[in-house]
């Protein structure tokens, strides 16, 4: 039973960076109908910059600052520079630009800073508390969880209630209705591509610390598990990019802790293969499809 | 020759999709406060017209005023600013919104946030069914329903000029109807402009003021609509009736 | 479009694709062999030419990036001194990425088209085993594998391939056998990589501790780097010790996990992933966790600034490598470049690769190691043992004799020679 | 703009499609036209492989392997419409199976030359087998979800060698023993211009085929089926079926294309089949020209420059030994990323596309010259 606990409360921590980034990936894929394959690239390159002011300044908070407006910035020129200009006619054409993006940031990080891995510091002891004889969950953990609960509640209510997320949601499902009604499509775009390279920017702040450490590809077998929540909960819902995240950080520690951890990615595999065959358009898809 | 109380002027537009344009010199002018019906046979252009005055598709050639402004170089999404709104084929209702979110759109640009409410609250009183269903999403209503909520979008954001297409389109003729009657009333109590581009001849000449005859990209055509109705040649030769 | 055309239009596709083959190939051919004196490959007269193929960019470059580099220096440090029997060495370094498939093209383009005379210091298990059966059939010597696998101490079926560091199952052993010594009565549990690396590391612990003396053993996978449930499971079954067969990124990853968890057994970690500023870089602020981590190793350390050898290769760092940061991978590079020059000189100014091959095979080499390497006719490994170190004060050490032993059920021995002191010019001399 | 590319709109495609009716004097002709161009291939390789030295043989041999794959890929990908990320894995079920079938020879001490044919007919089998799993999967999935499918495949297959390493051993893989050349070549030839045999027979085999399949009524469906998948249906073809043959072909070429790499390697070991490769297959058929066997070519040999070109960029710069090893590896990659977004920009059609229009613009000139 301790087991049980410890693998769950341990699977959900992880799942909560999973979700953060899914939820990035679903808010560009809402956006632009473009699943972002650089998002884990960008979001490394943020954190580069945390780094980078983090050790001029010796203010972790500044860092993690500069991180998430460096990650909005990125997102904007990302969409504004390349993603604009990318024929959409084939679905494929965004994915190779996004495959291209990876290879180029990464080489310029691996150019930039080498190739050694650079420790990622946690703005919070990683220390558990225990409770009972059972190591339970650290303030870091807690931090994850107050700052991605920050994000999906913020986004729920920019989208829900403010004019702006008003504006996004039309000029994601009727660009061309939206522009008659006067939203800057264009503009709307940008904004979605930013704030999802700003969410993916936290996800990555929050996860490298627990991870190897600050490293060009730091972020490729996060991209992995998040796309795989994003698809297990439906890449048009947030909840589901949330909910995913979270099966997903579940599943892998329960894998890893009662089977071995060689057969994560076999049980990520499955995972997705039962979603999917039972719901081809995720776990929260509408129930009628919209055909586009 | 446009004069003081032309709020639409369109000159010699040329516009099209590819290489060939589908509209070839189209003049015409719609004069403030009253109800123009652009009709013709299918593939005459008029959609095209449409799209061209609100910007959607750029004219090679010509020009198009709006109250003695040229919109050359205006974004599409300015142009609600200008005054102009534009209710597109298929009625743009976005389906993913609820009513309450489509209509809101329509005002959202606008500066003056207690007129846009106001706006919206009239729209509620006019379109009564709308008000019962607020939180339903767009595409759980039926067909009259969302012309309704369409018209009452471009409402919202109390235009001068409203572009109208296609507004009978597999609608009931009780519907058509309370919808014409509608364009008239808000004609005569608000000096509402509307450019209405119709399939269904009669009913839109039957509230319209001018009406506007279109054949393979041209106007071939420009008469008070009440002329047109007893015309016979002319609706044998283009209308079909 | 008539058909007529098209096939016009294919023809000259074809045409265009051909003639572009033959530019390519025909550029491609930068005269290599043209130079090359007698029927020796890569040898003549002023230069040796020498090949390797190193994880320099992707997830496994780190680290492992600067071991190339650091042989290089060493090899520019001996040309500036005048070479061996009057040659330069050029070390050309291939990234692979340490991807397999990369291996296979570099490899071929260093022999076939660069036309190395050897191979040295090829790195990585899964990456040079691809490429063993193509040196042999190329009769190309394969020196020095920088990887502990058993793989290349098979003198019958690879009789041009040699390791150097020592295999992980002598690893394994010598750990186990200070555990079983220093800590008689505690409770063992084994992390591995779920590879040869971890299954032959394991093996060694178990000889000495026999198949149930390890009261927990996981494995993890480098693609998940959540090690939670792992380490958790330690705790669980109350482990003492924790042997650690990871790679440094994983080491830390472990030590780190456990602090969190309040966790904190002994650590005893393989070579491979105890190098202590590699960890602390990675760790960070929690650095202090490595106290007492007890590690393996069979060269120099590289804070030891009173050695000579490290006096040495800091010189020619600065010199010849830019001064790039010193730590362990550098030491281990121009450990090689060391073993290599003497290997050379061994093998005589008539240089073959059959003289090469032959030399090596005699052994007798004495260097910066502290354990001795095991090279005869019948024996392709490395180095034959380790000698323990500790973190303590944050700075980690020697302590304790150095040990020898084999991969089978051979005793776990003192090595008790003293190493050598390096020449004075810091190039080694014929022996 | 020709009529095959992504950009394409539909209808051009379907009158470029409707022009080549099935009249069974053109099929004739095509065949005929397709063995002669694969023919005079063949015998253009095999003069090339007297005239360059073996190093080039040899990247040309692996060129050839991963043409198999790229040009099943881009029959899939390009004709079809259905994304897969996990090609990489399919080639790794190939190439497994032929480490397999040729230990299982050697251990029993089965010899000859025609004994590599039967394991690579193995290897294609095992590999349509697993195509077809995936393939129907594949039918009930679209767009983003396919691909995410597809790219648990590619992270999942080279995993299972660690899990199972007992059969698999794990990452070192397993060494593919493979006959010398026939001794009737003579006792010194080489064994790289042996290998280019091999894998251009192979390939060119395999291009024959899917050049005629492209042409024929399947490849219709094929592109019918990408166009508008309802028109498709209405038009009375069976979508989900064809989208499971579409996978099977091209699961077929890519196990053949993993095969012949094993055989050229001598080795097979997960670390070659990952995810990496996968993604670079992709974008290899992208950069060559989506859509068009001879884009898949260009692709195939971009896959095998690029990590010599790797070497060559940064030898060509003079730097200081610290920033060479920055350089060292990521400047090519840089170089290949902006290369690939800047192609997707301006010339979606690929290095194909390019070249055909260049082409077409020498054809054009030289008539109008001659009139």
């Amino acid at each position: 039973m301790d087991r049980f606990v410890f693998l769950t409360l341990d699977g959900l921590s992880r799942g909560a960076v999973y979700a953060a980034f899914a939820l990035a990936l679903v808010l560009i894929w809402r956006a632009a109908r473009v699943v972002n394959f650089a998002q884990g690239a960008m979001a490394v390159a943020a954190a580069y910059v945390a780094y980078s002011v983090a050790t001029a300044t010796g203010s972790y908070w500044l860092g993690f600052v500069v991180a998430l407006v460096g990650g909005l910035l990125l997102g904007a020129l990302v969409d504004r520079a390349v993603m604009r200009h990318v024929d959409h006619t084939s679905p494929l054409n965004p994915v190779i630009v996004a495959l291209g993006l990876v290879l180029l940031i990464q080489a310029v990080l691996g150019m930039v800073y080498g190739s050694e891995f650079r420790p990622a510091e946690a703005p919070f002891s990683r220390g558990a508390f225990t409770v009972g004889g059972l190591a339970v969950l650290s303030p870091y953990d807690l931090f994850v969880f107050g700052a991605v609960t920050v994000v999906v509640c913020a986004l729920a209510w920019i989208f829900a209630r403010t004019a702006v997320g008003l504006r996004m949601r039309a000029a994601a499902f009727a660009p061309e209705v939206s522009r008659l009604l006067g939203v800057n499509v264009g503009g709307m775009l940008t904004l979605g591509w930013a704030l999802a390279s700003g969410v993916g920017a936290l996800a990555a702040m929050l996860v490298i610390p627990t991870e190897l450490g600050l490293h060009p590809h730091a972020m490729d077998l996060v991209f992995v598990s998040s796309f795989t929540a994003a698809v297990v909960g439906g890449l048009d819902s947030p909840p589901g990019a949330v909910v995913g995240g979270l099966i997903v950080g579940l599943l892998l520690s329960y894998v890893s802790g009662y089977a071995g951890s060689d057969l994560t990615p076999l049980a990520v595999l499955v995972l997705l293969l039962a979603v999917l065959l039972v719901r081809p358009g995720g776990l929260f898809a509408p129930v009628a499809a919209r055909r586009v | 020759m446009s004069e003081g109380d032309d709020l639409l002027v369109v000159r010699e537009v040329v516009a099209g999709y590819g290489a060939a344009p589908v509209l070839h010199a189209v003049d015409l002018t719609v004069p403030a406060g009253t109800i123009a019906a652009v009709v013709g046979a299918n593939g005459a252009g008029k959609t095209t017209l449409l799209r061209t005055i609100s910007g959607v598709l750029r004219p090679q050639a010509g020009r198009i005023e709006l109250a003695g402004e040229d919109l050359r170089g205006v974004p599409v999404e300015r142009l609600v600013h200008r005054g102009m709104a534009h209710v597109p084929e298929g009625r743009g209702v976005i389906g993913e919104l609820t009513v309450d979110e489509n209509l809101r759109l329509g005002g959202l640009w606008r500066r003056d946030r207690s007129d846009a409410a106001r706006a919206l609250d009239e729209v509620y009183q006019l379109f009564e069914p709308l008000a019962r269903r607020r939180r339903h999403l767009g595409h759980q209503l039926s067909g009259g329903e969302r012309q309704m909520l369409a018209l009452g979008r471009a409402l919202v954001g109390r235009p001068r000029l409203l572009l109208l297409d296609e507004p009978s389109l597999g609608l009931a003729p009780r519907v058509v109807a309370r919808i014409m009657a509608l364009l008239r009333q808000l004609r005569d109590s608000t000096g509402l402009t509307v450019l209405l581009v119709e399939q269904n001849v009669r009913s839109a000449l039957s509230v319209a003021d001018q009406g506007v005859v279109m054949s393979l990209g041209r106007v071939v055509t420009t008469a008070p609509a009440a002329d047109l109705r007893d015309d016979v040649d002319l609706r044998h030769a283009y209308l079909g009736f | 479009m008539s058909p007529m055309h098209r096939t016009a239009r294919r023809g000259l596709a074809i045409a265009s694709t051909i003639v572009l083959l033959i530019a390519t190939a025909a550029c491609g051919d930068d005269g290599g062999s043209g130079s090359s004196r007698g029927n020796v490959p890569g040898v003549t007269d002023t230069e040796i030419l020498v090949g390797t193929h190193m994880p320099l960019t992707g997830p496994a470059a780190a680290g492992y990036s600067k071991i190339a580099p650091a042989t290089k220096a060493y090899f520019d440090y001996v040309n500036a001194n005048g070479g061996v029997h009057g040659r330069k060495i050029n070390y050309k370094i291939m990234d692979d990425g340490y991807n397999p498939a990369n291996t296979q093209q570099v490899v071929r383009q260093l022999v076939l088209q660069d036309k190395v005379f050897a191979i040295l210091n090829g790195l990585g298990t899964p990456t040079h085993t691809g490429v063993l059966d193509f040196l042999k059939t190329n009769r190309v010597p394969d020196l020095f594998v920088a990887s502990g696998s058993r793989s290349w101490d098979q003198p019958e079926k690879y009789p041009g391939t040699f390791g150097f560091n020592p295999d992980y199952t002598v690893e394994g052993k010598i750990l186990a056998q200070h555990v079983k010594t220093a800590m008689p009565g505690r409770k063992v549990c084994f992390l591995g990589q779920d590879d040869d690396f971890g299954r032959d590391s394991l093996a060694g612990v178990e000889k000495i501790f026999g198949a149930d003396g390890v009261a927990v053993k996981q494995t993890y996978v480098t693609s998940n780097t959540n090690v939670a449930p792992q380490i958790g499971a330690f705790k669980a079954a109350g482990c003492q010790v924790v042997v650690l067969a990871t790679v440094p990124g994983f080491t830390a990853l472990s030590i780190g996990t456990a602090a969190r968890l309040g966790f904190k057994p002994q650590w005893v970690v393989s070579n491979v992933g105890a190098d202590h500023p590699t960890l602390s870089k990675q760790l960070g602020e929690a650095a202090p966790l490595l106290e007492g981590m007890i590690g393996g190793n069979y060269l120099p350390m590289q804070n030891d600034t009173a050695n000579p050898w490290i006096q040495l290769f800091t010189r020619i760092n600065k010199e010849h490598n830019g001064n790039a940061e010193f730590d362990g991978n550098t030491v281990y590079g121009m450990s090689v470049g060391y073993l290599f020059v003497q290997a050379l000189l061994a093998a005589g100014k008539d240089l073959t690769r059959e003289g090469l091959l032959e030399a090596v095979g005699k052994g007798g080499f004495q260097g910066p190691g502290l354990v001795p390497l095991r090279f005869s006719a019948d024996d392709h490994s490395g180095y034959g043992g380790e000698r323990l170190t500790r973190v303590s004060g944050g700075v980690q050490s020697y302590f304790g004799p150095a040990y020898e032993t084999d991969e089978a059920d051979g005793a776990v021995n003192e090595y008790t020679v003293t190493p050598v002191q390096p020449p004075a010019n810091g190039v080694p001399t014929g022996n | 703009m020709s009529a095959t590319s992504a950009a394409t709109p539909p209808q051009e495609r379907t009158t470029a499609a409707a022009g080549r009716p099935g009249d069974p004097h053109r099929r004739g002709s095509t065949l005929l036209r397709h063995l002669a161009v694969v023919v005079v291939a063949g015998l253009l390789l095999l003069g090339v492989s007297y005239v360059v030295e073996p190093f080039r043989n040899f990247q040309l041999a692996t060129v050839a392997a991963y043409l198999c794959a790229t040009a099943g890929l881009t029959v899939l990908t390009g004709l079809n419409g259905q994304l897969s990320l996990g090609h990489g894995a399919l080639m790794a079920t190939g190439a497994y199976t032929v480490a397999f079938c040729q230990n299982a020879f050697y251990d029993r001490g089965v010899t000859g030359g025609s004994l590599l044919l039967v394991s690579l007919a193995a290897a294609i089998v095992a590999t349509v087998a697993v195509g077809a799993v995936v393939g129907v999967a594949a039918a009930r999935l679209r767009g983003p979800y396919l691909a995410g499918v597809t790219l648990a495949v590619a992270v999942v297959v080279p995993a299972l060698t660690v899990t199972f390493d007992g059969v698999f051993n794990g990452e070192q893989g397993l060494s593919v023993p493979v006959e010398p050349p026939p001794l009737a070549l003579g006792a010194y030839f080489p064994y790289e211009r042996w290998q280019l045999w091999i894998a251009g027979a192979a390939t060119l085999l395999t291009l024959l085929l899917l050049a005629n399949l492209v042409r024929s009524r399947y490849g219709r469906t094929f592109r019918a089926v990408r166009d508008d998948e309802v028109a498709a249906r209405l038009a009375g073809i069976h979508v989900a079926r064809t989208q499971v043959l579409a996978f099977v072909v091209s699961a077929a070429t890519a196990g053949l294309g993993g095969a012949l790499l094993a055989v050229l390697a001598q080795s097979v070991s997960p670390g070659a089949f990952g995810l990496t490769l996968s993604l670079f297959l992709l974008m290899a058929v992208v950069i060559g020209g989506l859509g068009r066997l001879a884009g898949a070519f260009w692709g195939a040999v971009l896959l095998v420059a690029l990590p010599d070109l790797s070497h060559s960029v940064t030898e060509q710069l003079t730097l200081s030994a610290a920033a060479a090893q920055r350089l060292e590896g990521n400047l090519p990659l840089a170089i290949f990323g902006i290369t690939l977004v800047v192609v997707m920009l301006v010339a979606p059609g690929g290095v194909q596309g390019l070249l055909s229009r260049l082409g077409r613009a020498l054809l054009a000139r030289l008539r109008a010259g001659r009139s």
